[in-house]
């Protein structure tokens, strides 16, 4: 499996609100999730991917809490 | 329990509220001796007297006017209008005066025992003068309340539940299923409770909301998506205003996805204030988005009424989009 | 009148009620049951071509309205109205008319629609609404209307034509045109607001329009006596300031003779004259009605013998215009012209799905654009749920 | 009238129109501006008692009317409107009433409002929308209102509680009640559907209603010559079938006697009666308006000799019931304790937060609760913004 | 150029229509020699005639058939409803004739010259009669156009374009503004396209949308979130049917949130519409719930009209709520 790398800061992601709840919930970035959807679309697996490390990178952004 | 259509449910819930309440006054155009066009008053007048059973001038605005004055008074008038296409002449009365009688007095009048009743709605080949969906142009009035009876059960319940209200309510009665509904309804006095939507099934996939007649057709195309494996949630909404904000929510935030479906044009029509305050309410919850499937935005057609409606193929694709998206 | 109030200035010093009946307004009548004239009567000026005009186009109304509902109790068409016992009033009211005058009908004037010469294959296509239909198969039967002969197309909410009917004939003044606009409506539709207004506005601002009512005795069910207290319709005309007559609406040359008085009038002095006819709905409300529910067999009968076009035909034939058998075989040639018409029409397609959106504006907006491609996309999906339109696009 | 049309049934034979004023009706008229009786007319009964409240009602209503404008003018109401002219219609005619009788207004009869017992607070309270006015503060000035005294809460759209003062009176009728509904409105509001609606649905159901039209010559700018064409809104009555008299609106007496003789006759019979008042609206259509703009200064002072006030004080004068020192100084004493009453009032709180949402319905619903939650939420971020309500809540 | 308030540019707009076109008639209540309550209609009738300019009786339900029947004729009325609190007597003739006048008649028979003027919406302590913003009332009505300008510029050629435009017209006036609001107008005829929203200002981060007197208002948020770091991009919708769903797709896809403000009460107000439409549409590009910033469910009320109103604060703090949600 190729280990997409994290995207860039400024980059917007296409996800569904609940996609992006789950990235709220697990402290993610969403803009930072590679999407492997149509258009770059964030699916749910994709988030998961990104936080059990399959993608480089992806620790390394933890969400402050506001 | 009894085996009635819904005009006779509806006849029933009349004539129980007239025995109940000397203040409850049924009238309309041809509502008197011959019972209204479409029999709703039936045997009223033979009755209870002419006097609070009767025919009036074909004038809609001195109906919803008369009514209002009566109400003011005190008693619980029962107006009918002949069809819901023809309630616009009375649209003054009833959004400028009706809905605003207590507000404006300050509470020193009010109109709450006013009913106002009348047949809505399509496929019986009326074309746009006889097959209208308006209940989108009173939802937008504080002080009204709105409700749409899907069977002759419902019909019974909600419409005595009306009547005795302390608010005015806009009664719309499904005309295409007046005759096509039938169904056991209890002889007694019940009342359904108004501002309620109605789980009618659980689901998990999506949320699918209609109301009135509607909920025949979604019905058959939530059994359509079942068959292919969809799991969803039907809801009649039952009342317009106040809508039941929390039933809908609840479901959207376990299902995720809904479905809104309702005769009258996209355009305006109340499905989109679902969707509006449900995208808000449930936002982190969706995973597809709100999809309505509505009349097209023209007037009702007359030729092509099949291709024109929100049938249960359109509710079925739109079933099928929400969850594959 | 010269208080600002618009008010009579006359002075009395006891106090005293004028009778809801103060003003009585009699009827006109010229033409007999049996045909003859009423003694002291004078018959309107009326070339043969014209008499013989009426007639027949009460004869086809007759002839179609029996037809029509015997198509729409055969399931063919959807509904049906007809206008038994007011073919006088429709015709006679049309005949005294300027063929590029206004027509603004309520539903039941298809006799002033087929004086005007609407022919029977756009009757047959508005029946049907098919795609050959002028109105485009948008509205239930009898929702007739043609610009081209200047037949305003019927809208089923009772009364809004009269106010409109005020503007139009406004305009028609203000544009120098020699016309006028006649608008039709029943007695129950004098009770909505529209009337009030429609009446009041043409008077204050001039407008020649003729206010034709078709006094019938009944709205539906409602009986004349439950719609109204006063006298008739035609008492109203003094709450306006307007002329007024009232006929027998069974009398076809006092309908024509009273309306041709009230357009010379109209058109001369920029003012509305109100009409009133007195006639008696002698048929159901329309196919979806049984009158036995609310009248008397006995009240139908006697009123059938007042029949307007029987009684013209007697007339027609004392006076040497009319054959009887020629008359005879022209009616059977009508039952089957228009049996013939009916299957032509009834086998025309159904307008095309592009017209579910055309009309609606002048040209189709974007959202409506994107729901009938949708609304495309979504037969092609299942054409054999659509098949009227499935197949042809 | 027995055929089924309703209608007369005398016949003619000649084409003839009836005149839009073939029927004319004269104004009653007792009391000449000279204090004096017309020669040939009666005062109606009327004891001393009587007699001086209906002339107090009109001066308070004159002292009020002139000091609220004032108070307009200087910024501390917003809003006013004046009954100078009208006076005597609207105490003359509430006089005639008996307490529990229904009164349906329009806006200008604070003259009925004042007979039935408003007290000045009350007034005042309306005026400034205090959170002890009747209404909760939510509308206009002058849109008053009062359970207790039987006098519908005003609703600002013309003509809307024509039918329903028909409804009203039916309800009296069958809940067997010795009342009948007063319903007061302009020559203009006359022009709307609901005027045409309630007249017929009053006469046809056979409704106590006194229609009281306040024909004023004006409605805002319009003259009634541009508002009707008709002999004033008397003549309406005959098209509904319907008694009705004419009264000069200036003369108390004539007013009285012919609002007692409709009363005994609308609820001996239950039946309608129509009245019609003549008289001038000498103020502005408000303060809003300025009608130098459409009517001139000659026609205003012609009008103003025709005083309803100062006729009705020499007839009390020449009676020996009224004292004019005396008179005088209750009215310098009126014009103190309006001021008194105007202080106290605008410094009495605006109605609290809760009455937002509440008497929309009879207990808000939930939707509203919620609005009214977030509401106060953020009035507490930005209480400053806010100051009539954040201190409070 | 010359400055105008509203009134003028409206007046003005009125003026040229007028000399361009013999078949454009202006009337209403007081419309004539007086000029209109508001003086909208000043000095035309010296200068056109009473035939062209004049005092309708006072019924509403009067004008508006009036001016249906005058525009069947092909004539262009430009028809004044003193206050749209008044405009509900002729709903009926609105929605049920003028709307579907074409469609029913086949194309045989339009009113497209019509046009309705009225005067909207609150802010001048008018209470609940004086006040109310009706558009979504009538948007729910294939067949309308309805337009709200929000300054003298916008407001003249808009009502020129409205004038022109084939189809009926309802065209709402924002009367706080008629005398508040005055700006440069080019004295010459021009139009601006009904059916297109106009981006005042582009941002990044929220879309604020509003339409007509409410313009100003949001104005006053956006610069409130702008100079706490917030970028908006601000829209003035200026038709509402049909409204430009493009315009504001591809705002929302860029910015990903979306705050509307409108007057009139929350439920069933044209907000609705617009988020149930974008939430379809630009589903995907979310970032926050789309937020509705509107009067409350009630009657417009007299005395506390600042608490009620959807004033700049609230809309400031809905910008705020949807960028920090
Ligand atoms: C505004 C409106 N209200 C009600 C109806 C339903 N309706 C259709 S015809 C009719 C009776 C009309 O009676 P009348 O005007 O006397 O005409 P007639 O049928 O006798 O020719 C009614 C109530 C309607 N079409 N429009
Ligand atoms: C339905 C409606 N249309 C318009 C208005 C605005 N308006 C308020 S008062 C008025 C004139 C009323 O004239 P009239 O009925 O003669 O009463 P008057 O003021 O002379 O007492 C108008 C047009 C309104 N309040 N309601
Ligand atoms: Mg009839
Ligand atoms: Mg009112
Ligand atoms: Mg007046």
């Amino acid at each position: 499996v190729a280990v997409a790398s994290s995207l860039p800061a400024g980059h917007k992601a296409l996800a569904s609100p609940a996609v992006r709840r789950l990235a709220r919930e697990l402290s993610v970035d969403i803009h930072r999730v590679p999407g492997t959807g149509p258009k770059g679309r964030v699916f749910k697996n994709d988030v998961q991917a990104f936080v059990s490390g399959t993608v480089s990178g992806a620790v390394a952004a933890p969400v402050v809490p506001v | 329990m009894a085996k009635m259509n819904m005009l006779q449910a509806i006849n029933n819930a009349l004539d129980l509220a007239m025995a109940k309440d000397d203040g409850v006054v049924c009238f309309g155009e041809d509502v008197g001796h011959f019972g209204g066009v479409f029999r709703a008053t039936s045997k009223l007048q033979e009755k209870y007297g002419k006097a609070r059973c009767f025919n009036t001038p074909l004038t809609e605005q001195g109906i919803a006017g008369f009514a209002n004055g009566m109400a003011a008074q005190g008693m619980t008038p029962v107006a009918e209008i002949q069809f819901a296409d023809y309630i616009f002449p009375a649209f003054d009365q009833i959004v400028n005066e009706t809905a605003k009688f207590r507000y404006r007095s300050g509470n020193e009048f009010n109109v709450g025992g006013l009913v106002f009743r009348t047949p809505y709605g399509g496929g019986i080949a009326g074309g746009h003068y006889h097959s209208q969906s308006p209940e989108a142009y009173f939802a937008h009035t504080p002080g009204l309340k709105i409700v749409v009876p899907r069977n002759p059960h419902q019909a019974k319940g909600l419409l005595l539940a009306s009547i005795n209200c302390p608010d005015p309510v806009i009664f719309f009665e499904p005309k295409k299923l007046y005759r096509a509904s039938v169904g056991e309804v209890p002889e007694e006095y019940y009342e359904l409770p108004i501002g309620q939507a109605e789980v009618m099934k659980t689901g998990s996939q999506v949320t699918v909301l209609a109301w009135g007649a509607q909920m025949e057709i979604v019905e058959k195309a939530v059994e359509m998506a079942e068959a292919i494996g969809i799991s969803c949630e039907l809801i009649d909404l039952r009342s317009i205003l106040p809508w039941d904000v929390d039933t809908v929510a609840e479901s959207v935030k376990k299902t995720g996805r809904l479905v809104i479906n309702h005769e009258a044009p996209l355009t305006g029509g109340f499905a989109g204030e679902i969707a509006a305050t449900i995208q808000q309410r449930c936002f982190l919850h969706l995973e597809s988005p709100i999809l309505r499937v509505c009349g097209l935005d023209t007037p009702y057609p007359l030729a092509l009424e099949k291709e024109y409606v929100a049938d249960h193929l359109k509710t079925f694709e739109a079933i099928k989009a929400s969850v594959n998206f | 009148m010269t208080n600002p109030n618009n008010a009579t200035i006359s002075t009395v010093h006891h106090a005293e009620f004028t009778s809801g009946h103060a003003l009585q307004i009699p009827t006109l009548r010229i033409l007999q049951d049996d045909g003859t004239l009423y003694e002291g009567a004078t018959a309107p000026e009326l070339d043969k071509a014209t008499a013989l005009k009426m007639y027949q186009t009460m004869t086809f109304i007759r002839v179609l309205d029996e037809r029509m509902l015997g198509a729409q109790r055969q399931g063919r068409i959807s509904f049906y109205m007809q206008c038994l016992g007011e073919e006088a009033a429709t015709v006679g009211s049309a005949a005294a008319l300027d063929d590029a005058d206004m027509i603004m009908a309520q539903y039941r004037e298809q006799g002033a629609l087929r004086y005007r010469g609407f022919t029977l294959e756009q009757f047959m296509n508005q029946l049907f609404s098919n795609e050959k239909d002028l109105g485009k198969g948008r509205q239930m039967p009898v929702h007739y209307g043609s610009n081209a002969i200047h037949y305003m197309t019927i809208s089923s909410p009772l009364g809004t034509q009269i106010p409109q009917a005020a503007g139009y004939a406004y305009a028609q003044k203000l544009r120098g045109l020699a016309n006028v606009t006649i608008c039709y409506f029943g007695e129950g539709a004098a009770s909505e607001g529209d009337f009030h207004a429609g009446l009041n506005m043409a008077a204050v601002h001039k407008a020649p329009v003729l206010f034709f009512c078709r006094n019938n005795g009944y709205a539906i069910s409602t009986p004349a006596n439950e719609q109204f207290k006063g006298d008739g319709i035609a008492c109203r005309g003094v709450g306006y300031g307007m002329k007024t007559i009232r006929v027998d609406g069974a009398d076809i040359l006092a309908v024509y003779q009273a309306t041709k008085m009230a357009r010379e009038y109209a058109l001369a002095n920029n003012e509305p004259v109100l009409l009133e006819s007195i006639a008696y709905r002698l048929g159901a409300h329309s196919s979806s009605d049984d009158p036995s529910g609310y009248r008397s067999k006995e009240e139908e009968e006697l009123w059938r013998k007042n029949d307007p076009v029987a009684r013209f035909r007697l007339f027609l034939l004392q006076k040497g215009w009319l054959d009887d058998d020629a008359d005879k075989a022209a009616i059977e040639q009508l039952r089957q012209d228009i049996l013939e018409a009916l299957k032509v029409a009834e086998k025309v397609a159904k307008p095309g799905i592009e017209h579910l959106i055309s009309d609606v504006y002048a040209e189709p907006i974007p959202e409506l654009e994107r729901q009938l491609a949708e609304l495309k996309e979504h037969i092609r999906k299942y054409p054999d749920a659509y098949p009227i339109t499935s197949g042809r696009m």
